[in-house]
């Protein structure tokens, strides 16, 4: 009897014996900076604009919960049509990302996969606000606003 | 020379503790300036070389009496019922301070003056223990504290916890 | 004690020693708001272990903190709140803006009770954007305040 | 000048004075104990003080004694304080005087 | 069940024809004030009723086995309000929606607070949402918006105006203060503790005005509303899909089960079915997200006893699950996972026999959790006994999930009302006996295991296919009704409740019935009489949410 | 080294323990700039609700007693050091007075436990 | 040296000395500590722990020092100014104190007073009044409750601590911790070493017990009981007046860990060792300081282990263990050995 509680005042020892047998397993931290984690390939990072797939629809801006995308006129399209010169206003989505949900609705509603998710944008804070709207030619990966003189005619 | 400003300096800690106690607006107050008048008294003792004494002085006193006091004015939140010393019987301080001037009238034309110089006795833990439990000495004092203290403790356990019983 | 140095001896002084140490003991307050609370606790456990590594430690009282995540929801019911916690802090006080319900409301942008930005309501120096962001999202916030603050930006 | 046992008892006559003081002007109980307190204080500095001069241990040894009741005297001191303030809600003697007497 | 009704139109009309000899005797009893009783489909019940005569019907209900009060909606239909009540009973294994008519003008209604405790907090916020007026109540306050708050926000006219700038003004107007009521005379004296809205250990934003005396808790009165995002009036302002995302952010622990429940409503209303591997996936991430929430909770559990290493263990664990979900959806916490009508898309190749690594891992990693809680006699010690909340007044108090199995009522969604699939598998339900704090993590910790039971099954029989279904129109645009889905959520029933008009992309009205609501509303009627530490690991046992309970 | 020396060294420890954290405090005042005054930074703490209700209000007694019983034992330990140190010039007999007086407190402590002067207030009233 | 005649200002100087290595002795410590908690926890926890501020992080102590150095220091206005005020410094005054008569390797003491451990204990005790200060100054509910717990805990904990040190000054025959010391420095065969440790083992566990008690920490941090009580009683400072309190606590946590050495591990005794250097004048002192410093960093570690592991208990189960469990304990401890003594 006074053997087996003992025994039994001796388990109360075990879970030094866990977080010992921890001390020295190497740490599993990622040191971001320095390190990084492999981004999986479907991580919402923010988005990115194919300027040449996006066709204006605005099927994006529509699905966004939050409306955070506007679409930014940047020219006038011609295309031809069955011999008929059609005028159409060449529209890009601008985002706020900071308002963005990051729920993806708008990527999936792109018909022609122009809007997509970079995987690898993960330093996106900034010190105001201001800076958190991304153009559409940021979106696109440009430096800064392409001029437009040369895509209207 | 020494000796006798240190003793002033202690002098004047217990006294400006004391003070404190009888002076102060808050009862916290007071109880922290009771601390303090009993801290001097340890180095009083000290000084007389009664380390015994100081030591117990501090654990007893101002480790454990100065808490039960904190305790009670924390319990019994008198901090937040007087403000101030009271000024209303005059005669009780009247007749303190003329107690005070008519003792130190005897004490100073007193003869303990020429008592002279301090016999170089310790009052070591040993040395006062050595009286304590001497068989010859103290036995019997030395039980009866016992007693008092389980009566002490049997009391006050009963007063205070009346309450919770009921 | 009422004695205080020259304004110019202390500046220069924070240029150059205390703004050097302040960046890596910016105390962050136990507060979290909604989801991206859960968030910042993953993101001060062990798999990033951003705040320890930053010498970052969680106070619970406003009184030893200096860095306010404010991360989530701020509701109007709440927004009083948070302003007394910020108000509670003691300078300097640094605020990170987490998720995008503090940057500007969020997915609630529209709703009546969700004030929109915590900046409407406290001094923020850095906005962190996700829904949750990520835990790198976050360091990377960290991170840019620290840089902030060694390069003396923070006024106030 | 040296430290004589004169300055001790004259510590000590001051203290108790002051304590005499407390103990008599004040109406919060609290104060009234402390009051007590240091007047045994005082009576302890003279036990030791002469106990010093004369060569003579007993004193301190009676110093500590005294010290020993005059904690027990404390706990129930406050004991009674705490009875009577959840009777009368107050530590006021003078208000508790009012009260019941 | 989804996949029972590919032809609801018709079965609605049937089940009219369909005898249910509850629905007669009502009818029989009632007679007229019955204004149409029907039996939606399996399982679910409904009747009409005039505002005036629901106390003697409920009462009728709960004296035939209606024991569960699952929720309180009010919906306001511009020409009248109704306010509609879910009652489940447990023994006949039915839902009874009934829906009582009230006039807009003057919305009051006989309280059910006698007769289930249950309706105490769903009526205040169907008060302070709605307006309906509850006569009877015993405290019928505001209780998501301040006291001063004009209007009721669910109420069809109530405009939200765009995006207000905070004032000063304001400021008081959304400055709640619990009235302290002074301590009785002769009593010993009580002092209110404030714990919350910021604290360590309330999980979020609630706040718990304690009364105290001494140490010992004598009164809890929680006010919540701290996060209160008005998500439901957010709701009639989105679609169909376009609400999905949002519903990840009510009980943010457990997204998945939101988007399930969510999902579940809408195509009740729309009528479609679910692709097979859909529904195999759904309960796959159904139940990860259990264990990732239970992984969590013990973290949290372990911080609020001050143990932080469990924390970093818990968390280190769930980030495994996390990694799982990133994979499939591409966020860590918030997946936005599912569709109306399926999934977003497949899982990625290889995700399955990760998942079944994680199967291995987990039961590795968790034997240390059982080594280091079961013989942690400080553990054991702080939660036994603590909390004891008794089955009968679980019952009573609307509490599900975990916390109502760690008092001996082996009561589950999953198996009492199967929705999805899970009706094919075979798992426990956990329960334990004492009721106490221990038990409540006891169940919690024994979930995971049945859990990982439940995906190693559905792993087995994963179908290949489609993960959409192509009955989904592409604006989706619900027929006039109303569903109401219930989910076991890892903290408890969860349930929506939608109503369609039949005409606007937009829900007509979304109510939430969330676990941890009514887990919380029970909270004070058992801790009391505890001090705090004891208080802490109760609340922390509890397993809140405030992004659900504050809506 | 004699008595009085050593406590000369005690005696610096009090005046430096005293002085040093005042000269930081001090010193960390020189070193901060002044602040803009926030209306609520003054404010009590409380949990970030505004504060309410009294902080200085009564306790339960059972800190009292615990005070108490500490003063108690406290008196008893001071007697046992002296024992401790003399019970060689004693013998049996001190040991004996010695248990005498462990056996009278430990009476106390037995009665206290039994009066549940030890239990934390559990249920209320 | 100086010869300066008057032995009274050679004692001052003499006593300076002490004070002053003292206090750099323990805030090194200090310092060294609060690094070397965050990387032992942080290791348990599988990560790495502050790293960012100098190499492995070193310097992260000195960064938090003049962070706090640098606060803005909040007195809440309803306060009681003068307690608040206070209270720090009280802290810092006693939590000092004791380590006046602890030394690290014999002679290497500031003060070698006739009641050596009864002076600690004594002085030590105080501590609970500045916790009270802190508590009632504040003004805060919190506050109040924690520092009302505090404080009963280190009542209830000072007592088994005082009796079990009765039976190793029974055995020793003084008080000073040079002279514990000195009688723990023989060895069974050369190699087993007498250490309190095994004399007494009981007293060992009620005075270890005690000790991390009375430090406050984990399973006993009662006193930062943060998911009660926000952050007890030290709720409302900030600044350097809350760095006293930290410090305070860590001086608490050298000081106590350095008393087990003392009083139960044979201090600066290793066998093989110490006779070795026995002889070697300055160096004899250097390694007797390593041996007591090394020694007490294992228990430093232990208890940072402890904290690492264990879940927080609860108040009442402290008070209860603590007079039901340990007092108990050390009040048998004293009699047995009294009465084997006797014999
Ligand atoms: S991710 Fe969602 S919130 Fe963000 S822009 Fe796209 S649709 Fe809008
Ligand atoms: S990004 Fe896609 S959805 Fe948006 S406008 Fe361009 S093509 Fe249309
Ligand atoms: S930003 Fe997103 S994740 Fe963060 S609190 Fe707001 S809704 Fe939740």
């Amino acid at each position: 009897m006074m053997l087996k509680q003992k025994l039994k005042n001796l388990s109360h020892l075990l879970p030094m014996s866990v977080t010992f047998k921890h001390l020295f397993k190497p740490p599993i931290t990622i040191q971001y900076p320095e390190q990084r984690d492999v981004m999986k390939p479907r991580y919402r990072g923010r988005q990115r604009l194919d300027v040449k797939k996006c066709i204006s629809c605005g099927s994006c801006a529509r699905a966004c919960p939050n409306a955070t995308i506007e679409m930014k006129v940047v020219g006038i399209e011609e295309k031809k049509v069955k011999d008929r010169i059609i005028k159409k206003e060449k529209k890009h989505p601008e985002i706020y990302l900071g308002r963005c949900m990051f729920c993806g609705l708008c990527v999936e509603a792109c018909p022609t996969g122009a809007l997509t998710w970079d995987n690898e944008a993960i330093e996106l804070a900034e010190y105001s606000r201001e800076e958190l709207f991304y153009p559409w030619w940021k979106l696109a990966g440009y430096e800064r606003e392409p001029e437009q003189g040369g895509e209207t005619q | 020379m020494m000796d006798s400003l240190v003793f002033f300096i202690i002098s004047a800690v217990v006294i400006a503790g004391a003070v404190g106690v009888v002076m102060a607006e808050r009862i916290f107050h007071a109880v922290l300036a009771l601390a303090l008048a009993l801290l001097g008294v340890a180095a009083v003792f000290v000084t007389l070389g009664a380390e015994f004494l100081a030591v117990i002085q501090v654990l007893v006193y101002a480790g454990g009496v100065v808490v039960l006091f904190l305790f009670a004015t924390m319990l019994t939140k008198s901090d937040l019922q007087l403000k101030r010393p009271p000024r209303g019987d005059e005669l009780a301080p009247v007749s303190a301070v003329i107690f005070a001037i008519v003792a130190l009238f005897y004490v100073a034309s007193s003869g303990f003056a020429s008592l002279g110089e301090r016999a170089s006795v310790i009052g070591s833990v040993g040395s006062v223990g050595g009286l304590i439990f001497n068989p010859q000495a103290y036995v019997i004092p030395f039980e009866l504290v016992g007693l008092l203290l389980l009566a002490a403790m049997v009391g006050a356990i009963f007063l205070a916890k009346k309450e919770a019983a009921k | 004690m009422e004695v205080k140095l020259p304004n110019v001896i202390l500046t220069k002084l924070d240029r150059l020693v205390f703004d050097k140490a302040r960046p890596y003991t910016m105390w962050p307050l136990t507060f979290g708001l909604a989801c991206c609370a859960i968030e910042m606790m993953a993101t001060g456990c062990s798999r990033y272990d951003a705040f320890e590594r930053f010498g970052m430690l969680f106070r619970a009282t406003p009184r030893q903190a200096d860095l306010m995540i404010v991360a989530g929801t701020i509701t109007k019911k709440m927004a009083p709140n948070v302003r007394r916690l910020y108000e509670q802090m003691p300078e300097p006080k640094y605020v990170i803006a987490m998720g995008e319900c503090a940057i500007c409301g969020g997915p609630f942008y529209d709703s009546y009770s969700v004030v929109n930005g915590a900046d409407e309501i406290i001094p923020v120096d850095v906005y962190v954007p996700g829904c949750p962001p990520r835990p790198e999202t976050l360091i990377d916030a960290i991170v840019k305040l620290q840089k902030k603050i060694k390069e003396g930006k923070i006024k106030r | 000048m040296s430290v004589t046992v004169f300055h001790y008892v004259f510590l000590a006559t001051v203290l108790f004075s002051i304590g005499a003081y407390g103990l008599l002007s004040s109406r919060n109980a609290v104060r009234m104990l402390m009051s007590i307190e240091l007047m045994l204080n005082a009576a302890n500095i003279n036990l030791v003080a002469f106990s010093s001069y004369l060569g003579n241990l007993s004193g301190q040894a009676f110093a500590a004694f005294t010290i020993a009741i005059a904690a027990a005297e404390a706990g129930v001191g406050m004991a009674i304080l705490l009875a009577l303030y959840r009777n009368f809600r107050t530590v006021n003697l003078r208000e508790i005087k009012e009260l019941r007497w | 069940m989804a996949e029972e009704k590919p032809a609801k139109e018709e079965k609605v009309e049937e089940a009219q024809e369909v005898k249910h000899e509850l629905l007669d005797t009502l009818k029989s009893k009632f007679g007229e004030k019955i204004l149409e009783a029907k039996l939606r489909r399996p399982r679910r019940l409904q009747v009409r009723i005039k505002g005036e005569d629901l106390y003697p019907v409920a009462e009728f209900l709960k004296n035939s086995g209606f024991d569960h009060l699952s929720c309180i909606s009010g919906v306001d239909y511009e020409d009248r309000i109704e306010a509609v009540y879910h009652i489940w009973s447990y023994p006949r294994g039915e839902l009874m929606q009934i829906n009582a008519e009230l006039p807009r003008e003057n919305p009051e209604i006989a309280s059910l607070v006698p007769l289930y405790r249950a309706a105490d907090w769903h009526e205040r916020e169907a008060y302070d949402m709605v307006g309906i007026i509850f006569k009877g109540h015993p405290n019928l306050k505001r209780m998501l918006l301040p006291e001063s708050f004009k209007g009721h926000p669910l109420r069809k006219d109530f405009k939200t105006e765009p995006m207000s700038w905070y004032s000063e003004g304001e400021a008081e107007m959304w400055e709640t203060q619990v009235e302290v009521s002074p301590p009785e005379e002769g009593e010993t004296e009580t002092m209110v503790l404030n714990i919350g809205p910021q604290h360590p250990s309330t999980h979020g934003v609630c706040r718990l005005v304690t009364t105290l005396s001494g140490e010992t808790v004598v009164k809890i009165e929680p006010v919540i509303g701290y996060l209160h995002r008005g998500v439901e009036k957010i709701a009639e302002k989105r679609t169909y899909p376009q609400f999905l995302p949002l519903t990840d952010r009510m009980d943010y622990i457990s997204s998945i089960t939101n988007n399930l429940a969510y999902v579940l409503a809408v195509e009740e209303l729309l009528g479609v079915k679910v692709p097979e591997r859909a529904e195999y996936l759904r309960v796959i991430l159904s139940e990860l997200q259990r264990i990732a929430n239970h992984l969590m909770f013990i973290a949290a559990f372990g911080a609020d006893l001050g143990a932080w290493t469990v924390m970093m263990y818990g968390f280190r664990e769930r980030e495994m699950v996390l990694d799982l979900m990133e994979q499939v959806s591409g966020q860590r916490l918030l997946y936005n996972f599912l569709r109306i009508g399926g999934l977003k898309e497949d899982v990625p190749e290889g995700w399955v026999e990760n998942v079944r690594n994680f199967l291995r891992v987990l039961p590795e990693r968790l034997a240390d959790y059982k080594t280091y809680f079961y013989n942690n006699e400080i553990f054991i010690k702080r939660c036994e006994g603590v909390g004891v909340l008794e089955p009968e007044l679980a019952i009573e108090l609307g509490v599900t999930g975990p916390m109502l199995r760690a008092s001996g009522v082996a009561r589950d969604v999953r198996k009492d009302d199967p929705y999805s699939i899970y009706d094919r598998f075979d798992f426990e339900v956990v329960t334990e006996e004492a009721g106490d704090t221990l038990a409540r993590f006891n169940v919690r910790f024994r979930e995971i295991f049945e859990s990982l039971n439940i995906i190693e099954q559905a792993l087995n029989d994963l179908p290949e296919g489609e993960v959409r279904s192509p009955e989904v129109p592409k604006v989706i645009r619900p027929p006039k009704g109303e569903a109401y889905s219930r989910i076991e959520s890892p903290k408890g029933e969860l349930a929506y409740y939608i109503v369609s008009d039949g005409k606007s992309p937009n829900p007509y009205r979304v109510k939430i019935r969330s676990p941890a609501f009514c887990n919380l509303s029970a909270f004070p009627h058992y801790a009391t009489g505890e001090i705090i530490p004891d208080m802490i690991v109760n609340f922390a046992s509890v397993d809140i949410v405030m992004g659900e309970i504050d809506r | 080294m004699s008595v009085g020396e050593q406590y000369i060294t005690i005696a610096l420890f009090v005046i430096v323990g005293a002085i040093f954290p005042v000269l930081t405090i001090f010193v960390a005042s020189l070193l901060r700039k002044p602040r803009t005054p926030e209306p609520q930074k003054y404010l009590t703490y409380e949990c970030s609700v505004l504060p309410f209700g009294p902080a200085w209000v009564q306790h339960n007694v059972e800190y009292y007693m615990y005070a108490l019983l500490f003063v108690i034992f406290d008196v008893e330990t001071v007697f046992l050091y002296p024992w401790a140190m003399t019970y060689r010039s004693f013998g049996l007999f001190a040991t004996v007075e010695v248990i005498i007086f462990i056996a009278v407190l430990a009476l106390g402590l037995a009665y206290a436990w039994k009066k549940g002067a030890l239990e934390w207030m559990r249920g209320w009233r | 040296m100086v010869s300066v005649e008057n032995p009274l200002i050679m004692n001052i100087i003499r006593g300076l000395i002490g004070v002053v290595a003292v206090i750099l002795f323990l805030s090194l410590n200090v310092l060294f500590l609060t690094w070397l908690e965050r990387k032992v926890i942080a290791r348990i926890h599988v990560r790495y722990g502050p790293n960012r501020a100098g190499p492995y992080g070193l310097l992260q102590p000195i960064a938090d020092m003049i962070k706090l150095l640098t606060k803005e220091d909040i007195v809440p206005e309803k306060a009681d100014k003068l307690v608040y005020n206070l209270a720090p410094m009280a802290a810092f005054l006693f939590a000092l104190m004791p380590a006046a008569a602890v030394g690290i390797g014999s002679g290497l003491i500031a003060a070698d007073i006739g009641v050596g451990v009864l002076y600690i204990a004594a002085v030590s005790s105080l501590s609970t009044l500045a916790i009270l200060m802190a508590a009632w100054g504040s003004n805060n509910k919190y506050s109040l409750l924690g520092g009302m717990r505090t404080a009963a805990q280190s009542l209830s904990y000072e007592i088994p601590l005082v009796l079990s040190m009765i039976g190793i000054v029974a055995i020793v025959g003084s008080l000073s911790t040079q002279d514990i010391v000195a009688a723990q420095s023989q060895a069974w065969f050369g190699i087993i070493p007498k250490w309190f440790i095994f004399y007494q083992p009981l007293a060992f566990i009620v005075f270890f017990a005690a000790v991390v008690a009375e430090m406050g920490r984990i399973p006993f941090d009662l006193p930062e009981s943060e998911s009660e009580l926000v952050a007890g009683f030290h709720t409302e400072y900030s600044g350097m007046k809350f760095a006293m309190f930290m410090f305070a606590e860590y001086i608490h946590f050298v000081v106590g860990s350095a008393l087990v050495v003392t009083l139960f591990l044979g201090g600066w005794h290793l066998p093989i060792i110490s006779p070795l250097v026995e002889n070697l004048g300055w160096i004899k002192y250097i390694v007797q300081a390593g041996i007591f410093v090394a020694k007490m960093y294992v228990i430093i570690f232990t208890l940072m282990w402890v904290r690492g592991t264990l879940t927080r208990t609860k108040v009442d189960h402290v008070l209860s263990f603590g007079w039901k469990g340990l007092l108990p304990l050390a009040l048998a401890n004293v009699v047995i050995t009294g009465v084997v003594l006797s014999i």
